[in-house]
């Protein structure tokens, strides 16, 4: 039980508290904000993780694009916010128990295998060599380049969609 | 290491599942959206941890260019889905699942 | 010499002295770290709320000159400490929650608000050893941080109920939006050029500030950052002619001067974050390797000049429409700042023999194409304009809206 | 590399308790003296009307879309930007290729007027 251990036990519970709030919560605004609680404490875990870059990327992206477009989303159905609005649908006790049994099953194998770990320190130039990989001729130039046409075509079909005629 | 692989992996589980009960018990069509982003998050602690214990040692990045490619199609699920969903509360005046059901016979 | 050289990088001999301090009272060497890092901070906060004193009655007294009015001149001799006062009345004042809005985002805002423009201080560099903490994602940590500032200001009109508040928080959510998207392409232009994010490194890479290398992304940098800290040309939010107070309209006492504080420790940590990237940081023409003891004068000289630049705008310019606003910026920034990013990349790639001329061949190559591509917009912007001159009044505004 | 981090969270822990701190020290000084005058919704003076619900213009949604198309194409381009000095000059046409097809989205959006204020 060192401090990496304790820092991790203190994120992952900021992280599942978060999720919590998120599908518990019935005001949706309050469960946005505990949304964007769990993306902070998810990019803690990656700074863990020392995969810094991605922790940056995380909190660039998450809390900066996505909890800001849900944010937008709730904004605009505001009406609907009144509290007895019951944010529960009928068959949420069968959603429970497949989430619960789906938990109890992959903790059961997770814990069975024992993954090929190895131990070795991260390379200095961690994040050239990332780069180095995304831009690669044999390495992972296409889904670079995919990556930018579903962006534009998720620009363009949200533009259609979200405009007003 | 001092966080040993199973941890990371337990905690990815766990959030995967929440996510999952978020899913499939809202009524509201962003709180469904919001459960779907904490799957992928879930998803992604899990590349993460992999690359972490297992690709250092050997050198390849294959780990974290898939966590980026998940971020930026949870980034584009995430604009589109919000889209459709502002525009069926502007027509239909609801955001609830439930009623969304022209499809229905 | 030992005195000297103690005065010399005065800075360095202090942190070596405090950890010399600790670890002779015998503490285990992992709480002597814990307690420098701890002064380390306490240090930058300090900076970062001082910054908030000295900038204040500086923007009034500036503004006042300029627009040839005596200002703030009752507190000590020329109202210097005029910041004291203010803080000691927003101290004082009652805070006002409206019945029906939600008290604990009402709460939550001010505090999110504080809270990255402070953790920027982190990773500014104040000379060459002299910083927070030299991250190899530096400049990413910056930009990621100042996200959560977005967020902070949909709470704070979410938390007030009110109508105004929800109306400007849309508008400036959209300015600050709008104007990433070019301050992070700039950067990017930096980044190229250095070869590394992290703060400490752009500052050693920059033998030639990068202004005069690339003006564009220096200046599309400059009117991000004034967008970004809401001041005018584009401040909304607080445009007195048109919504009141903004987002902060339901807020009164030390929660509304919260918003104050983190506008003002935003605009000087952007501004030295400017003359890092930009004007070569805590470098003097060679004074910082001759007497490291000045450089974080150095970077506060300059960066008071950046703030005196953006109080000179705040003064002269006239405040752009919403729509202009935004426009500006993705019609016209977002393109230039693309260009510009191109041009860098292009300019990196010049084969240099001898790598101590590399910076010179490769800065100069790219001065003279920003200087090209800076007449190219000129001559465009002014061809536009002159096609919308003929047109008469009424087809001039409808063609200028399409 | 972790220990970088550390400074980091000693930061984080203090930029947090510094606005409390700052509250604190206010809520101990500010007198409290609420009436239903001062706590009404300030609207100029006037009565509120209607309650706070603005019509969502969807122009601001498409602003955000826009804005999370271009913030996703940077994050790609900061380990290019990194790594650059270690590619060829080829990586320029990948991303000269990878920005004009996001600006193609743009310019999309430019032509069909989705960028003007309605």
């Amino acid at each position: 039980m060192n401090v990496s251990q304790g820092v991790f036990i203190l994120l992952s519970a900021v992280v599942l508290i978060g999720a919590a709030g998120v599908v518990l919560h019935r005001n949706l605004f309050r469960a946005a904000l505990f949304l964007i609680l769990s993306f902070v404490g998810v990019s803690g875990l990656y700074i863990l993780l020392e995969a810094e870059l991605l922790a940056m990327v995380q909190l660039l992206l998450y809390v900066g694009a996505i909890a800001i477009l849900i944010v937008f989303a709730i904004m605009v159905s505001r009406q609907l916010m009144s509290p007895q609005f019951r944010d529960r649908n009928e068959q949420w006790v069968g959603g429970l128990l497949v989430a619960v049994v789906l938990f109890a099953v992959l903790a059961f194998i997770l814990l069975q295998v024992n993954w090929p770990t190895a131990e070795a320190a991260v390379p200095e130039d961690a994040i050239a060599q990332l780069g180095q990989a995304l831009v690669e001729g044999d390495q992972f130039v296409l889904p670079f380049e995919v990556a930018s046409v579903l962006l534009m075509v998720a620009l363009v079909g949200a533009v259609i969609i979200a405009r007003e005629k | 290491m001092q966080v040993p692989l199973s941890w990371y992996l337990i905690v990815a589980a766990a959030l995967f599942c929440i996510g999952l009960y978020g899913a499939l018990s809202r009524r509201n069509a962003i709180g469904i959206l919001m459960g779907v982003e904490l799957m992928l998050n879930s998803v992604n602690i899990n590349l993460l941890a992999f690359w972490r214990h297992i690709e250092v040692a050997r050198g390849t990045l294959t780990g974290q260019v898939f966590a980026i490619i998940v971020i930026t199609v949870a980034a584009a699920e995430a604009a589109v889905g919000l889209a459709l969903i502002i525009s069926a509360y502007r027509h239909r005046k609801t955001v609830d699942v439930e009623d969304m059901d022209l499809m229905k016979l | 010499m030992g005195f000297w050289n103690f005065v010399l990088n005065f800075w360095t001999e202090l942190g070596a002295w405090v950890g010399n301090v600790l670890s002779g009272w015998g503490l285990p060497p992992w709480a002597v770290n814990l307690i420098a890092d701890v002064l380390g901070v306490l240090v930058l906060v300090v900076i970062g709320v001082a910054a908030v004193l000295i900038f204040t009655p500086m923007e009034r007294k500036v503004i006042a000159r300029m627009q040839d009015r005596p200002g703030p001149n009752r507190v000590w001799p020329y109202g210097l400490l005029q910041a004291i006062p203010d803080a000691i009345k927003m101290l004082t004042k009652e805070d006002i929650v409206p019945e029906k809005a939600d008290r604990q985002l009402h709460m939550l805002a001010p505090i999110l608000v504080v809270i990255p423009s402070l953790l920027v201080y982190a990773v500014l560099p104040w000379g060459p050893r002299i910083i927070g903490q030299d991250l190899n994602v530096g400049v990413l940590y910056i930009v990621a941080i100042s996200t959560i500032h977005i967020l902070a200001v949909l709470i704070a009109a979410w938390g007030s109920d009110n109508k105004f508040a929800l109306l400007s928080a849309f508008r400036v959510v959209n300015q600050l939006l709008a104007y990433e998207v070019p301050m992070i392409l700039s950067i990017l232009a930096v980044v190229l050029f250095t070869k590394t994010m992290s703060t400490q490194g752009i500052v050693e890479a920059q033998t030639l500030p990068y202004f005069l290398v690339m003006p564009i992304a220096g200046f599309v940098f400059l009117v991000c950052a004034l967008a970004e800290t809401n001041r005018s040309p584009n401040d909304l939010l607080e445009a007195d002619s048109e919504l009141v107070a903004g987002y902060m309209v339901e807020y009164s006492g030390m929660k509304f001067a919260m918003f104050f504080i983190a506008e003002y420790v935003n605009m000087f940590a952007s501004a030295i974050l400017l003359s890092t990237l930009f004007l070569g940081g805590y470098k003097f023409f060679g004074l910082e390797n001759a007497a490291p003891v000045l450089t974080p004068f150095i970077v506060f000289g300059k960066a008071s000049f950046v703030i005196f630049l953006m109080l000179w705008f705040r003064a002269t310019f006239p405040r752009m429409r919403f729509d202009h606003l935004v426009g500006f910026s993705w019609k016209f920034l977002v393109p230039l700042s693309l260009v510009n990013l191109i041009l860098a990349g292009i300019a990196v790639k010049i084969p240099v023999a001898d790598p101590r001329w590399e910076p010179w061949v490769q800065g100069g190559v790219m001065a003279i194409a920003s200087l090209v591509i800076i007449a190219a917009t000129a001559w465009i912007l002014n061809r536009t304009a002159r096609k919308l001159e003929g047109a008469p009044a009424l087809k001039r505004i409808v063609a200028a809206e399409r | 590399m972790l220990s970088d981090y550390h400074f980091i969270g000693v930061f984080v822990l203090v930029a947090i308790a510094f606005p409390f701190l700052a509250l604190g020290i206010a809520w101990l000084l500010r007198p409290k003296k609420p009436n239903p005058v001062k706590t009404a919704i300030y609207e100029c003076g006037l009565e509120t009307i209607g309650d706070a619900w603005v019509r969502f213009r969807a122009q601001y949604y498409i602003y955000a879309l826009i804005f999370v198309a271009f913030d996703v194409e940077a994050v790609f381009l900061f380990p290019w930007a990194v790594a650059y000095h270690r590619v060829g000059l080829w990586a320029l046409a990948e991303v000269f290729l990878f920005l004009g097809i996001l600006t193609i989205g743009l310019v999309y959006a430019w032509r069909k007027g989705a960028l003007r204020w309605q």
